[in-house]
């Protein structure tokens, strides 16, 4: 393990964005979010929670797929994928690193996408412990331990420091390109913050919630009552799909340019009304329905498909952003509440 | 704000027991001490009736699908929220007939968000003492002033006046911050086209296009929103380059001109904090100075300015420049 | 010549638009002192509209006018003939720079039921 | 698919001299959607239009683009070539490659490049054309005229003339108006009963013409040719179909303080009267306000005295309802009042009267019998003065700003008639200007100067006050600059008039415009002065602006050519470029009502259905096709998008839009 | 430093109303006063019709410059067809500068029918305008640009 001095950060993001583009949380207009390392951008690897998720980097909110390039008559169709080249993605948290693998099992499977697949492989993932996490956390309800995430590398920022540990080839490598700024360490600090950390996990309000209820049959839990009046306030915004790290849902689209058409994805969110819509209508026509089934999804079909790997990985970004504070933690405490009601 | 909890729950279990309304629109207690939903309550079911300073949510709104539904409803508004309630009536979006309105007592709402801020993480509980917030954390107990605490909306709230209700329960004066309410938009109008072009650039960059605003917002009704309809030639389910950024909001705000009562929704519950409001009080500004003053959802049969017109309107080359 | 005996500065003075004038007489119909008047007040109009400076700031006729206002009030298009001629009045005492009577020659009160300002306007206008 | 011709013409050199026409048709020929490019010489000849018939039918074509001169010279023409090759007539756009591109560029790269661009333009708003149809609507064959002066009697006559049912409603008792209160009439100077009570007798013998008298329009519901109107017959408290005009229950009325409005109010009149001998219809009528049986339940002397049992004190106002096809403004005017003039002292003398009053102090059936007898003492005055522009071009507030045009002509035609019948009366007018347009009006002024001796003083008056009985008018003499003081028995108001106050309330229920003087405003005030901007409402009098009647009636029955021209109809065929609602998309909020100056959008509640076999009412817009002119103001206004116009789609502009920015 | 190559060819879009503005425009054409070939007229039926999605729509396509024309006020052929679009106007353009968008990259003008000489006076002030201002950067989007 090694140590950067917090002073030589500004030194390290320059020296990895020497070599690749890296992604990190940077504050914009107040609010931290994945970005693009520049000279200018304010790098905040303090905050616990970017408001959007690092998805963004293997999955873009927006994307193209192929462009059709019209000229009269003539219709031409160009490929816009771009030959990989290797990013760093850094500041993933122990949740949101998690959900790579959410993603991946929806992603890197038959029929493969090949979009996704080529970012995926070109990422290095620089993870970072939680050294402070907040009321809304409860990853480790889905067994995650943010103090020790995984990733091409993992780091702590603990006293001062940013603690690095190589966990792959591809970290290693990247450790070599920043070891002049860097300084060998037995990691005795990390195991302290570990400790104090784990102790702040007990006491989380939502640390013993139980998805286990949603084990239950399936039919049972579709048509149960509670969905009604759990979704009444819902206003059908797309905010928890859009800040969840796992949803993956997406819309194809097409752009009209000035000299063709582009055709892009980007993401879509269930609780809009118009998801999934066709020309038969919309498969779902309430909200409670959509609602309904964005939480089945995540708990309970998602699981059945996946080997019991929920599509929550607790990263409480739900619970902090949903604008009339309905969330998962709400649903589950339902679900395993009072059997009466 | 307790006594008057007790107060609005004694009416609402009066009101239903009676059954003078068959349902109740308010505010419904979370798991932690900030998370409160708005929600309808049953005869049977009052449970978890709640109004605190963190219930901020306009519900005005849910009436437009509640009102269908048949049978009476009583509702719970701040004064700012009976505003929006006037302007749906006056878009015949609610029967007015079917809802009793209680206009109840505010004295400015909390965010969470804001002692997050400020450093206050890990919250626990809040309360109240006199003009301090003592908020219990992760990370031990913390001291926060009120005000310091008050919602983005509230920190230039409009009017204490309810501009409908059918009855009312106040205790205490209510105060409002209406001299403050033109503040930002007139500093963001002194700046250079550089600067309010960079500011704006910023804030947008950060847009996800989760439609929050739009679908808390009590001026966007709309059966199919254009923004949704492919046919519109401006639909977009994402920002897929600046200019959609801009074009969203700026088209959203024109679409509520004249009828946003700026009761501040879209900043409430806007993840990335983006001052939305902002936006539309620019609109109220302009028409405040162009037309004369004009208060959206102040009477449900005034005439929108921006269906309106007189013949001495000023010309937007006199307003705007637009000529060097 | 000063420009304070332009045309447009008796124009300004008077603040009333002289091109409004539809020459009806009605000014003229009304006046109280009209038989006194060298220059009657629908001619101060006209003429001020003419630029016939001259022969306004040598007329009698401003220190007759009562500056009663009828033809003002009675004015069907807006024109203010009395402020034309208390303009040309003004103009002909900026001219001379000072007044017919000095001011250590006026007792300090003449009458206590006669307003002062009234007094003072009446030396302006009828010192000769 | 759509399959688009498109044809360039050169206008001789016009075009082509600018243009590379070739290129143009190359460059167009490739475009989606294209199949086939031609340039011609002249495309609007005869040649040309039969070259474009002949591709249409040899290229099926769907569309057709014209690249030439403004639409506004010859969309028409292509229109109409268009349809005769069995292509639908909006299924045409031009391209304006002249007026706009060959005519204000010189070089030959850069109008031949915005020619093209200009002709693409034009392809991409035609591929979003549809087929439009013009909606066709009935005409009910009956018009309806508001107000019953000679502006509404002329019309009447005139539309009854042609055939065509007509109603008048008159809201005061009789129809004549204010025609029926004058002496004489200028520049003939024939008796004004004379020539207008044939008239209104016509009227009511007409078997075309109904008079609804004493009734208002209370309610105003539909669109051109299709206009629902509710009429309120207000209670006169006798049955117009047995009263029989005899006068005995006039006698009989114990009452006798009304005041008569047919004279001015110079006398008075019983409860229950005629308004005068010649009224139509001659039926009694009782003054509420008056009458001791309506108001105290005591006398009844005139039911028992009337014949024919006419009288009714119980009748209450009751309502008539009636389809129009057309609709004919002639609300006319009053005099204004004179408050604001206290300087002429018409309040505090009796002696100062308006010309209106003059002309009943002069009428044989007027207080006087016809003798010119002053209103105080009843004395024949012998110095009359009259004051013309008595609140006429007046800006300062208390008047009105406009000239109210007649005054002139009736202030001479009073002082010759004074002249002529008491020669020993001295006669004087205060005038500010005369003005004497029209045909034999100067020489009929200038006959009372100089074959009646009148005396025309140049000047205003500025104060009439009273001296031991005479009215001092004391006022100037411009012309010899003084100030003068005449001693007069009689002084005489030339007033200006305004339109009657009832024009407000007709303009709002008929949803067409007054202006700030309250005439109502024209569709246009050189090309369309007859006519509303709402389709099927026209204008006569004075409702309009000032006129006499000569002019009167010629507006009149211009609104009558109007009238029968549209009622010849026997459909309406609409502009098809009209607003439409999409009643998914509406949700009712009712901001595009408020915009439309048509009145054209209504909402109706309908059923919707919303899935599992549901259904919803939903408040929704509704356009009139027929009543819609097609302007686009509710497509802004509506947020959701659910109001597009046809012709000029949202989706056609943004695809114009698109096309004019490709590069 | 080498001389600009490639000089950006400005675009302006103008929408004319039918009855007064459009018909001004063909009045220039008929009296020959030329105005910039990069002036494209759309024809609407009044000015009223513009949605000011339209004009946002037309910077996106690339356009540097949207100027509105319509009746005089008091003339529309609608009757208040322009009053309307005065408003709806003054607050947009006001909104877009709000934004940091350069003010005189949109304008409405009231031409009538009579006026070919104001018309083509009017286009070739706005498109001296915007070449001054260049190429519009505020209100792109890339995706239409290359």
């Amino acid at each position: 393990m090694i140590k950067i001095k917090v002073s030589l950060l500004d030194d390290l993001y320059k020296k990895i964005a020497e070599t690749y583009p890296l992604y990190l949380p940077v504050e914009v207009a107040g609010e931290v979010n994945y970005g693009k390392y520049n000279s200018d951008s304010k790098v905040r690897l303090d905050v616990l929670k970017t408001v959007k998720s690092p998805k963004d980097a293997f999955f873009p909110q927006s994307e193209n797929l192929v462009k059709f390039k019209v000229d009269g008559q003539k219709i031409e169709v160009i490929d816009v994928r771009e030959e990989a080249k290797p990013f760093v993605v850094m500041g993933v948290r122990a949740c949101d690193y998690k959900a790579f693998d959410v993603l991946d099992r929806v992603f890197l499977v038959d029929p493969l996408d090949t979009y996704y697949q080529t970012k995926r492989e070109a990422g290095i993932v620089i993870t970072a412990a939680c050294g402070r996490p907040d009321e809304t956390c409860f990853c480790t309800v889905f067994g995650i331990d943010p103090t020790d995430p995984k990733g091409d590398v993992t780091t702590w920022l603990v006293d001062g420091y940013l603690y690095w540990r190589a966990n792959t080839a591809k970290g290693e490598e990247l450790t070599k390109a920043v070891s002049s700024l860097a300084e060998e360490t037995d990691g005795k600090a990390v195991d302290k913050q570990k400790e104090e950390v784990k102790k702040i996990l007990k006491k989380l309000p939502n640390a013993d919630i139980k998805p286990e209820v949603f084990d239950e049959n399936m039919l049972d839990l579709f048509h149960d009552k509670k969905w009604q009046k759990l979704s009444e306030a819902c206003l059908g915004c797309g905010t928890c799909t859009f800040v969840c790290p796992t949803c993956q849902c997406f819309d194809i689209k097409e752009f009209i340019t000035n000299d063709g058409v582009n055709r892009f994805r980007c993401w879509d969110s269930c609780m809009y009304k118009d998801f999934t819509k066709t020309a038969g209508g919309q498969p779902r026509p309430t909200q409670m329905q959509r609602f309904r089934q964005r939480f089945m999804h995540k708990l309970v079909y998602y699981p059945k498909n996946n080997g019991g790997l929920y599509s929550c990985v607790g990263c409480g970004r739900c619970v902090k952003k949903c604008p009339q504070h309905l969330n998962i933690v709400k649903v589950i405490k339902a679900f395993g509440g009072d059997d009466n009601e | 704000m307790q006594k008057i909890e007790e107060l609005m729950y004694k009416r609402a279990s009066e009101m239903l027991e009676s059954g003078e309304v068959d349902r109740v629109i308010a505010w419904k207690k979370g798991e932690t001490c900030y998370d409160v939903s708005p929600a309808t309550f049953t005869k049977d079911n009052l449970e978890g009736f709640v109004y605190d300073a963190f219930c901020g949510a306009n519900l005005s709104k849910y009436l437009v699908e509640e009102s269908k539904k048949g049978g009476k409803i009583l509702v719970f508004l701040k004064p700012c929220d009976t505003y929006s309630f006037n302007q749906l009536l006056s878009e015949h979006r609610i029967k007015r007939e079917n809802v009793y309105v209680i206009g109840i007592e505010c004295q400015g709402k909390i965010d969470a968000n804001k002692l997050q801020k400020k450093g206050i993480d890990g919250i626990l509980s809040v309360e109240e003492k006199g003009d301090k917030l003592t908020v219990k954390t992760l990370y031990g107990d913390k001291e926060i002033a009120f005000e310091e605490a008050l919602s983005v909306k509230c920190e230039t709230c409009k009017s204490k006046e309810f501009a409908v209700s059918d009855e009312t329960i106040v205790l205490n004066e209510m105060r409002d911050n209406r001299e403050k309410r033109f503040e930002a938009v007139e500093r963001l109008e002194k700046m250079t086209e550089e600067e309010r072009y960079a500011f704006w650039q910023a804030e947008l960059s950060k847009c996800i296009r989760c439609n929050a605003c739009r679908n808390v917002c009590p001026a966007c009704t709309c059966t199919h929103c254009v923004f949704d309809n492919d046919k519109s030639g401006i639909a977009g389910k994402a920002n897929a380059d600046s200019f959609e950024e801009k074009l969203f909001h700026i088209i959203r705000s024109y679409h509520v001109a004249g009828r946003c009562t700026d009761c501040g929704e879209c900043s409430r519950v806007c993840p990335q904090n983006i001052p939305l409001h902002l936006i539309n009080r620019k609109y109220i500004k302009d028409m405040n100075e162009f037309y004369g003053e004009y208060q959206a959802g102040a009477a449900v049969t005034a005439l929108n300015p921006i269906v309106d017109f007189t013949k001495e309107d000023v010309e937007a080359a006199t307003v705007v420049g637009g000529k060097k | 010549m000063s420009d304070i005996f332009t045309v447009e500065n008796i124009k300004r003075i008077s603040g009333t638009d002289v091109r409004k004038c539809m020459k009806c007489g009605k000014c003229s119909g009304r006046c109280p002192a009209f038989d006194d008047m060298d220059i009657k007040p629908h001619q101060f109009v006209t003429m001020l509209g003419q630029g016939r400076v001259e022969e306004l700031l040598s007329s009698k006729a401003i220190f007759n006018c009562l500056s009663c206002m009828a033809c003002v009030e009675r004015c069907p298009r807006g024109v203010a003939p009395a402020n034309v001629i208390e303009a040309v009045r003004d103009t002909v005492e900026r001219m001379q720079g000072g007044d017919a009577i000095k001011a250590e020659d006026i007792p300090a009160i003449v009458d206590e039921l006669i307003p002062q300002q009234l007094l003072m306007s009446a030396f302006r206008k009828y010192k000769k | 698919m759509q399959r688009i011709g498109v044809f360039i013409c050169h206008c001789g050199s016009n075009i082509a001299a600018t243009v590379d026409v070739e290129r143009v048709t190359e460059a167009l020929a490739k475009e989606p959607g294209v199949v086939y490019a031609v340039n011609y010489q002249y495309m609007c000849s005869e040649n040309g239009q039969q070259l474009i018939k002949n591709a249409i039918a040899e290229h099926r074509l769907t569309g057709i683009v014209v690249c030439s001169c403004s639409p506004r010279m010859h969309e028409a023409t292509f229109r109409k070539t268009a349809e005769a090759a069995g292509l639908n007539a909006y299924m045409v756009e031009i391209a304006n490659i002249r007026e706009q591109c060959s005519w204000i560029h010189k070089d030959i790269e850069e109008a031949t490049e915005k020619a093209i661009v200009l002709a693409r333009t034009a392809v991409a708003k035609i591929l979003l054309d549809k087929p439009l149809t013009a909606g066709e609507t009935g005409v009910t064959k009956r018009a309806l005229v508001i107000g019953g002066g000679i502006a509404g009697i002329q019309a009447a006559l005139d539309i009854a003339d042609a055939g065509y049912e007509v109603d008048i409603v008159e809201k005061r008792p009789t129809i004549g108006g204010r025609m029926a209160q004058l002496d004489k009439t200028f520049p003939t100077l024939d008796c004004s009963a004379c020539i207008l009570t044939p008239k209104m007798v016509d009227c009511a013998q007409s078997d075309k013409i109904n008079i609804f008298s004493y009734s208002e329009v209370e309610e105003v519901k539909g669109f051109v040719g299709n206009f629902d109107v509710k009429i309120r017959k207000k209670a006169r408290h006798v049955d117009e179909t047995k009263c029989t005009g005899c006068g005995v229950c006039m006698a009989s009325c114990p009452s006798k303080k009304g005041l008569n409005e047919f004279n001015m109010n110079l006398n008075n009149r019983p409860a229950i009267y005629i308004p005068f001998a010649q009224a139509i219809p001659n039926v009694a009528i009782i003054d509420p306000e008056q009458c001791l049986k309506l108001k105290s339940d005591k006398c009844g002397l005139c039911q028992r005295k009337c014949g024919v049992g006419a009288i009714d004190y119980k009748q209450e106002d009751s309502f008539v309802e009636r389809k129009y096809g057309a609709i004919v403004v002639a609300t006319g005017f009053r005099p204004i009042k004179l408050d604001n003039f206290n300087e002429f002292g018409y309040a505090d003398n009796k002696d100062v009267v308006t010309s209106l009053e003059l002309e009943r102090l002069m009428n044989a059936a007027g207080p006087t019998k016809g003798t010119l007898l002053r209103p105080s003492d009843g004395k024949h005055p012998k110095v009359i003065t009259f004051i013309q522009c008595v609140g006429s071009r007046d800006v300062s507030g208390c008047g009105k700003p406009y000239c109210s045009k007649i005054c002139c002509m009736y202030t001479a035609k009073h002082a010759m008639l004074i002249r002529e019948k008491y020669p020993d009366t001295e006669v004087h007018v205060f005038y500010i200007d005369i003005r004497t347009p029209g045909k034999n009006y100067d020489e009929f002024y200038r006959r009372a100067v100089e074959q009646y001796g009148v005396d025309y003083i140049k000047g205003m008056v500025g104060k009439v006050y009273n001296e031991n009985g005479k009215l001092m008018v004391q006022g100037s003499d411009l012309l010899d600059n003084k100030q003068i003081v005449i001693p007069s028995d009689l002084v005489v108001l030339a007033t200006a008039i305004e339109p009657d106050p009832s024009v407000r309330d007709i303009a709002t229920k008929l949803t067409i415009s007054i202006d700030t003087n309250d005439f109502l405003t024209e569709a246009h005030a050189k090309l369309r002065p007859v006519e509303s901007p709402t389709a099927g409402v026209f204008l006569a009098g004075v409702c309009q602006g000032p006129k006499d009647v000569p002019e009167t009636v010629s507006q009149a029955s211009a609104c009558a050519s109007k009238v029968i021209g549209l009622l010849a109809k026997d459909k309406l065929k609409g502009n098809p470029c009209v607003s439409h609602v999409d009643e998914n998309m509406c949700t009712g909020c009712s901001q595009c009502e408020q915009v439309c100056p048509y009145g054209a959008i209504t909402y109706i509640d309908k059923e919707f259905r919303i899935g599992g076999g549901k259904t919803e009412t939903r408040r929704v817009a509704s356009v009139n096709p027929a009543v819609c002119q097609g302007c686009g103001a509710c497509t802004v206004t509506c947020p959701s998008g659910a109001m597009d116009l046809y012709g000029f789609s949202s989706a056609q502009i943004l695809k114009e839009v698109e096309a004019i920015c490709k590069r | 430093m080498q001389e600009i190559t490639t000089t950006h060819k400005p675009l302006i879009v103008a929408f004319c109303c039918n009855w007064c503005s459009y018909a001004g425009a063909d009045l220039a054409g008929s009296s020959r006063l030329s105005y910039p070939a990069e002036v494209k007229i759309i024809r609407v039926p009044c000015s009223c019709r513009v949605n000011p999605i339209f004009v946002l729509k037309a910077f996106q396509r690339g356009a540097d410059g949207v100027i509105l024309c319509g009746c005089h006020p008091g003339d529309c052929h609608y009757s208040t067809g322009n009053y309307h679009t005065r408003r709806r106007m003054a607050l947009m353009f006001s909104m877009l500068n709000y934004f940091g968008i350069e003010k005189e990259r949109t304008r409405i003008e009231w031409v009538s029918a009579a006026e070919g000489a104001k018309f083509s006076q009017v286009m070739n002030d706005f498109a001296k305008t915007i070449n001054e201002l260049g190429e519009n950067r505020r209100l792109e989007d890339l995706r239409c640009k290359k």
